[in-house]
């Protein structure tokens, strides 16, 4: 029988494997420094979509608050920066401390002062902080709209929290770590190729490993327990350990996304927890198309491109237009863009075999028979 | 002694009595049916013995281990598989799919993300595909298939579990004279090897495939016995008189 | 392989940051940027900013320009979101390649974008109040800094209404910053600080702090709470019953829109410490209120401190340019960084600035201005009660002499260290 | 304790009320919408805009006095309600996530549509002169206006209690709640409860809107202060009327004494702390009932 071409493995990595192959390459044309890191930067915001799709997509669980594992990173790595400024004999303290009256290095920034370090506790202490949270969230069985405003509501507490504790954190100032990050004694100039680099092989990693992840016998049962948790449950697996497992994961490629995005702006403030950031993330997601890991990637892509080149001509109505755009999305196509390309090709394969399966397109990713 | 034995259980919601000292013990290989009229606490007594509600008291034993109070996936894991009333199968996953989820001897996450099936998944398929007669729909969705299709991959999935009990809530709900004649030919093959309990109304399809049936009352137990003894007793036709429904 | 490195030279080469930076040409436009938010939370202050620079260099272009150069514009919309204030100001330096950017109205966005900045050797013109404690060799800031926003301010309050006040600021750096400032003048001229609160920024609930105010019992209210939250508590504190008379509110920000936003009526009896009020009565000013609200940029019906001093700023980078022209002789050999370099000590005088003459400090190339005191009237305009006798000098590190003094070399520790970029 | 000592925390626990109150007229809609059609409604601070706008347009537009831009707010954003309903939310009933994402979207338009007609700038509503004082007895006092928000949230409760409790329609509303199928096998027509319900929890958000425009500000944005706390409300809830006006009570209270004992931001960050673990224990919120399965 024809299947349809969507559905097919091989297809699929073929695609990916363009994709990557084409983004890895796009420094041999473009030398503009502004473009680089400006793409290098979308490849960032990639990450945060890649995120969303495997928690939000795969596992059901939509989290409106991805902006704590990237912003949690984002101020680690800024740290780790900022102490690379810093010197431990002349000049151990962080300007802004001094003049929030600290006269000495608070502990929890200590470990910093390793730029190795640094960056671990970056990605470890967001992906614990998953698996705390998640855990308690789970375990408790909450489900569907509550995980969104739970996670809503985390988000606010955090944000809240690193507003207010000035002087470890500069408030709403953020901070903005002087030079560029250093490893190995190598500067990483942001506007380098280099850096790009760094963004897109992190981008390839992550997205050919969930690809992977979402292919296995876990990827499977966590597809399953999108549908009806309980049926998953009743085969004997501990649902509330899965679902925290992929929601860590995913908080793991949003703290690598922290990590690269500070690398590349040199920059953080609490604006990297704000509601707002969050909630784009699932549209980029949600306009590409939640159940593709690329669709979703590049589904960011678009709108962040879109908000970049297309924002100026249009100005006022921008908004105007993604928010009629992603209501669009949501009442008519599910999927996204990438269940368009599905119907398309299902289209295709439909002469010989109609199997239907683009005409289901609506409800596939809903709970189907959970309470 | 029995494969499953429950003590003295009882369970209420806000003050009304569902299951009220409720006791039963499970023969290896047979086919018990758990009849009863409506609120008579079956369906409470399947939550109850797979760790969906929590007993107020009593004890459920399997194969001499207590499993009162564990959790819904340890019980599963110990043995005790279960098919809902309403279908629940992953409708956006195909038949195989579904199939290999079904399949859990290896549950941990990590372990399941080196991707590969355990051994053995290939020939269990084969045996459950041809059991249910579901071999040529394998790349179908599960959500396309026909009502009877779905109770049938249902009951394929609780055996791909190899569970040591099957708990079978109505198999039979909504389907047509054909489908339920295939259904009474797959529990008939599926008593010789396995232990079963049925939750059913229709009394014709009890007829054709129980081994043992068990009548409950309120919540309490009230007869056991072949089809011909229940149907004898002086106490069960009293209480299925007094409903209009069978 | 060998394809690519023909196609793509540049990797291989080392890159030459300056080959990226801004240049002038003979004959062409000089090119600036301006960074602000049209949409969004913060275009409430910021659009204005973006006409009133237009307006300045339509004036500067109209007279002739800057040494016959007609200065081009970039106009941005940063959307109220500091990721794209970065994002932008990246484009305009390295993509646009303008000679300056002038742009932000918070701290946040400041610092955004000052990474980029610094890194390429460019030049933010940050036109409006903040609180200091920073040395770059990359900015030049026409507004007040926190020593001499509060300086004249706090006296006043302590002499015509009582000794105790209460602080009252939104919850971020700035309010912070200044109220540590205010607490040296209310040390000084012998007041007693009866209590401190910050709000969250945007929070429209002031009853807990009205509470608290209402049993201190302070004489005056030194507020710096910004944006919509400042308007909700000038409203809540007639709301609640407090009288304007017996305990004015003494602020850092309220002024000509933000009493057109809450109505005349909550504003009136309040107290504005600013540099420039829309009423200030001299000939300078009198033209520029006219001419700019007849102009096409006037039509939101106000000239404000913070618009004020944006224009100023483009007289500053006026006098910068000309400074290092006169150093050069030649525009092609001028860099953003040298206009820097030059602008420490120059001059926009009482013919051109409506609040009287100002000049740049030549270490850390902040303004000497004088801060005046206004009322607001019925009407919602201020009348000046108060008004420096001459010009204050901005010290970004006046709160903090052991963390050194900022040079136009950097910041100069004690012990004779000197560190650029302190951010 | 000296009576001295317990003023403030007695005035703490006043202005609590206050702030409860604003919370529960602030979430009522939300609550309605949700315990009834099932439908997270995160366009529910924009509706709160629309009505503030409203309430401004009318009464500078044609000067209509403050008590009468209450109902028109109500009014007016009935019919956005109802036209978002009948256009968009009746497609997604089943479909729980994606409600949530749709209303986001018509959040986005709303709030940019008004800034469009608007323009970004603070607009402000004025009230009687009466409204704007304090009223005291002895050391412990409260502004004139939040007894009047006090005052009228009671109302609207009360009067949101009778049609869905002691009214004929209301009788239906419940009957759809319980079993869709069971209702429309008498004669109830689903579609048109959850319609009528949808606009009923959109307008009471625009008479909300019309009382914070007086309280603090209109603006495109100011939705979003409001809207999480709703949120919070509605879930500690758990969707019912009574639980939302306990959640809002409690929630309220917790807020000003908090701040009384240490700041507004720290009082806030407590809140959702203890928000967080409440639902843990509690994942459905106050007032809520397992479901079974069959």
């Amino acid at each position: 029988m024809t299947r349809n071409l969507y559905h097919d493995k091989r297809a699929q990595w073929l695609l990916y494997g363009a994709v990557f192959l084409a983004l890895a390459a796009v420094p041999l044309f473009v030398s503009d420094g502004f473009l680089l890191n400006q793409f290098a930067t979308y490849g960032v915001y990639g990450l945060l979509a890649l995120s969303i799709s495997l928690g939000w997509g795969f596992g059901g669980i939509l989290n409106l608050g991805q902006g704590i594992a990237f912003g949690l990173a984002a101020y680690g790595m800024a740290m780790t920066m900022q102490m690379q400024s810093q010197d431990p004999d002349s000049n151990p303290i962080p300007p802004f401390m001094l003049n929030n009256s600290l006269d000495h290095l608070p502990a929890f920034w200590e470990p910093f002062w390793s730029t190795g370090g640094g960056i671990l506790l970056a990605l470890v202490i967001p992906t614990l902080f998953y698996v705390v949270f998640g855990s308690l969230m789970f375990r408790a069985r909450v489900s569907g709209p509550f995980i969104a405003i739970m996670t809503l509501a985390m988000l606010s507490a955090w944000y809240t929290l690193i507003l207010d504790m000035q002087p470890y954190t500069n408030g709403a100032n953020g901070l903005s770590p002087p030079s560029p990050l250093t490893v190995f004694s190598t500067q990483i100039d942001p506007y380098s190729p280099t850096a790009y680099w760094i963004v897109c092989g992190l981008l390839i990693l992550a997205t050919a490993g969930t690809k992977l992840l979402t292919q296995s016998k876990f990827g499977l049962v966590v597809q399953a327990l999108r549908g009806d948790p309980e049926r998953v449950r009743f085969l004997g697996y501990n649902v509330a350990v899965y679902e925290t497992v992929i929601y860590a994961i995913s908080g793991f490629i949003a703290a690598l996304a922290g990590c690269a995005w500070v690398m590349l702006v040199q920059y953080v403030s609490p604006a990297q927890l704000d509601t707002n950031f969050s909630i784009t993330m699932v549209i980029w997601a949600g306009i590409g198309g939640r159940l593709s890991l690329i669709g979703s990637i590049l589904g960011a892509f678009l709108i962040q491109g879109g908000q970049s080149y297309l924002g100026d001509q249009f100005l006022n109505t921008w908004l105007l237009l993604l928010g009629a755009f992603f209501i669009v999305v949501v009442r008519v196509m599910p999927k996204g863009l990438a269940g368009l390309l599905e119907l398309a090709l299902g289209a295709l394969a439909r002469p010989r075999r109609g199997d239907g399966t683009g005409a289901r397109a609506d409800g596939a990713a809903l709970p189907a028979a959970g309470e | 002694m029995g494969v499953l034995e429950i003590h003295n259980l009882r369970k209420s919601f806000n003050g009304t009595k569902v299951i009220n000292d409720f006791s039963f013990d499970l023969t290896e290989l047979t086919l018990n049916c758990l009849v009863g009229p409506n609120g008579a606490g079956k369906t409470t007594t399947m939550d109850l013995i797979t760790g969906r509600q929590k007993p107020d008291s009593g004890r459920i034993v399997l194969r001499g281990d207590d499993i009162t109070g564990l959790g819904e996936h340890e019980i599963a894991q110990r043995g005790i598989g279960r098919k809902f009333q309403v279908p629940a199968v992953f409708r956006d996953l195909s038949v195989r799919q579904n199939f290999e989820v079904a399949y859990s001897r290896q549950t941990n996450p990590f372990r399941n993300m080196a991707g590969r099936q355990p051994p053995g998944f290939a020939p269990r398929l084969a045996e459950v595909t041809d059991l249910t007669g579901l071999a040529d729909r394998l790349g179908t969705e599960a959500g396309l298939l026909s009502h009877g299709e779905t109770q049938w991959l249902e009951i394929g999935m609780v055996l791909m579990q190899d569970p040591a009990i099957m708990l079978l809530d109505e198999p039979v709900a909504g389907m047509t004279e054909a489908e339920i004649e295939k259904t009474v030919g797959i529990l008939n093959r599926l008593k010789r090897t396995n232990t079963l309990i049925v939750v059913e109304h229709d009394m014709g399809f009890v007829r054709q495939i129980a081994d043992v049936v068990t009548v409950m009352h309120m919540g309490s137990f009230l007869a056991q016995g072949s089809l011909r003894e229940i149907e004898a007793d002086a106490r069960v036709r009293e209480v299925y008189l007094g409903e209009p429904e069978v | 392989m060998a394809a690519a490195a023909v196609a793509a030279p540049h990797l291989w080469l080392p890159t030459t940051r300056e080959a990226w930076g801004a240049t002038l040409k003979k004959g062409e436009p000089i090119k600036v940027g301006l960074l602000f938010s049209l949409t969004g939370q913060l275009a409430v202050p910021e659009e204005d900013s973006t006409l009133v620079m237009q307006y300045a260099i339509d004036e500067i272009n109209k007279n002739g320009g800057i040494a016959g150069h007609q200065i081009q514009p970039v106009i941005i919309d940063a959307k109220s979101d500091f990721n794209v204030y970065s994002e932008k100001a990246k484009e305009l330096i390295l993509r646009e390649k303008v000679i300056a950017i002038f742009g932000c109205y918070t701290s946040a966005s400041r610092k955004a974008i000052l990474p980029v900045v610094m890194s390429q050797n460019s030049l933010l013109y940050y036109p409006t109040c903040y609180e200091g404690a920073e040395c770059t060799q990359n900015t030049i800031c026409t507004g007040p800094l926190a020593n001499q926003h509060s300086k004249d301010l706090i006296p006043y309050m302590v002499k015509n209404f009582g000794k105790k006040v209460f602080f009252v600021g939104s919850n971020y750096v700035w309010p912070k910053e200044s109220n540590k400032n205010a607490k040296i003048w209310l040390q000084n001229a012998g007041g007693e600080l009866v209590g401190e609160e910050y709000i969250p920024l945007g929070s429209s609930e002031f009853g807990p702090v009205l509470g608290k105010i209402r049993d201190t019992k302070p004489n005056f209210i030194f507020s710096t709470v910004v944006g919509a939250s400042d308007i909700a508590f000038h409203k809540q504190f007639k709301q609640e019953g407090f009288k304007v008379d017996a305990m004015p509110i003494a602020s850092l920000t309220t002024g000509e829109i933000e009493t057109k936003a809450m109505g005349a009526e909550f504003g009136a009896g309040h107290f504005l410490s600013a540099p420039y009020f829309q009423s200030l009565d001299n000939p300078t000013n009198h033209k520029f209120v006219e001419s700019f609200l007849k102009s096409k940029y006037g039509k939101n019906g106000s000239t404000h401190y913070n618009m004020e001093e944006t224009y100023l700023s483009a007289y500053v980078f006026k006098a910068g340019l000309e400074a290092a022209l006169n150093k050069t002789g030649n525009i092609e050999e001028v860099t953003s960084r040298m206009i820097r370099d030059v602008s420490g000590g120059v001059k926009v005088d009482d013919s051109i600035s409506p609040e009287g003459l100002i000049w740049i400090d030549s270490d850390n190339f902040n303004t000497w201005l004088k801060p005046k005191i206004g009322q607001c009237q019925a009407d919602g305009s201020f009348k000046i009660v108060a008004e420096a006798k001459e010009q204050v000098a901005p010290d970004p590190y006046s709160i903090y002499p052991n963390l050194g003094k900022c040079t136009a070399t950097g910041l100069v520790a004690p012990d004779g260290k000197a560190r650029k970029n302190v951010i | 304790m000296h009576l001295l000592d317990a003023v403030p925390l007695i005035n703490a626990l006043i202005l609590g009320l206050s702030i409860a109150s604003i919370w529960l007229i602030a979430a009522l809609g939300l609550t309605i919408i949700y315990g009834t059609v099932g439908v997270i409604n995160m366009a529910h601070g924009e509706f709160i805009m629309v009505g503030a706008y409203t309430s401004y347009a009318l009464q500078s537009s044609i000067g209509l006095p403050f008590l009468l831009c209450l109902p028109a707010s109500f009014a007016v954003v009935a019919l956005v309600g109802l036209v978002i309903e009948r256009g968009l939310i009746r497609y997604l009933y089943n479909r729980p996530l994606d409600t949530l994402l749709a209303t986001w979207g018509v959040s986005l338009v709303l709030m940019q549509g008004v800034r469009l007609i608007f323009g970004s700038d603070p607009k402000y509503i004025a009230v009687p002169q009466i409204f704007q004082d304090n009223l005291a007895f002895g050391p412990f006092g409260l502004s004139v206006f939040r007894l009047v928000v006090i005052a009228i949230t009671a109302a609207v409760v009360a009067a949101t209690a009778w049609l869905f409790y002691r009214t004929r329609f209301g009788m239906q509303v419940r009957a759809v709640m319980q079993n869709k199928e069971m209702a429309a096998s008498f004669g109830i027509d689903a579609d048109r409860v959850y319609m009528i319900t949808f606009a009923i929890g959109a307008g009471l958000a625009g008479l909300a809107g019309s009382l914070f425009g007086v309280l603090a500000i209109v603006l495109p944005t100011m939705g979003t202060a409001y809207v999480v706390q709703a949120f919070l409300v509605v879930v500690v809830g758990g969707g019912s009327l009574v639980g939302s006006v306990a959640a809002a009570g409690l929630t309220g209270e917790l807020q000003s004494v908090f701040a009384l004992f240490s700041n507004d931001t720290f009082a806030r960050f407590l809140l959702y702390v203890l928000i967080v673990v409440f639902l843990r224990f509690r994942p459905r919120g106050l007032f809520a009932v397992a479901k079974a399965r069959r």
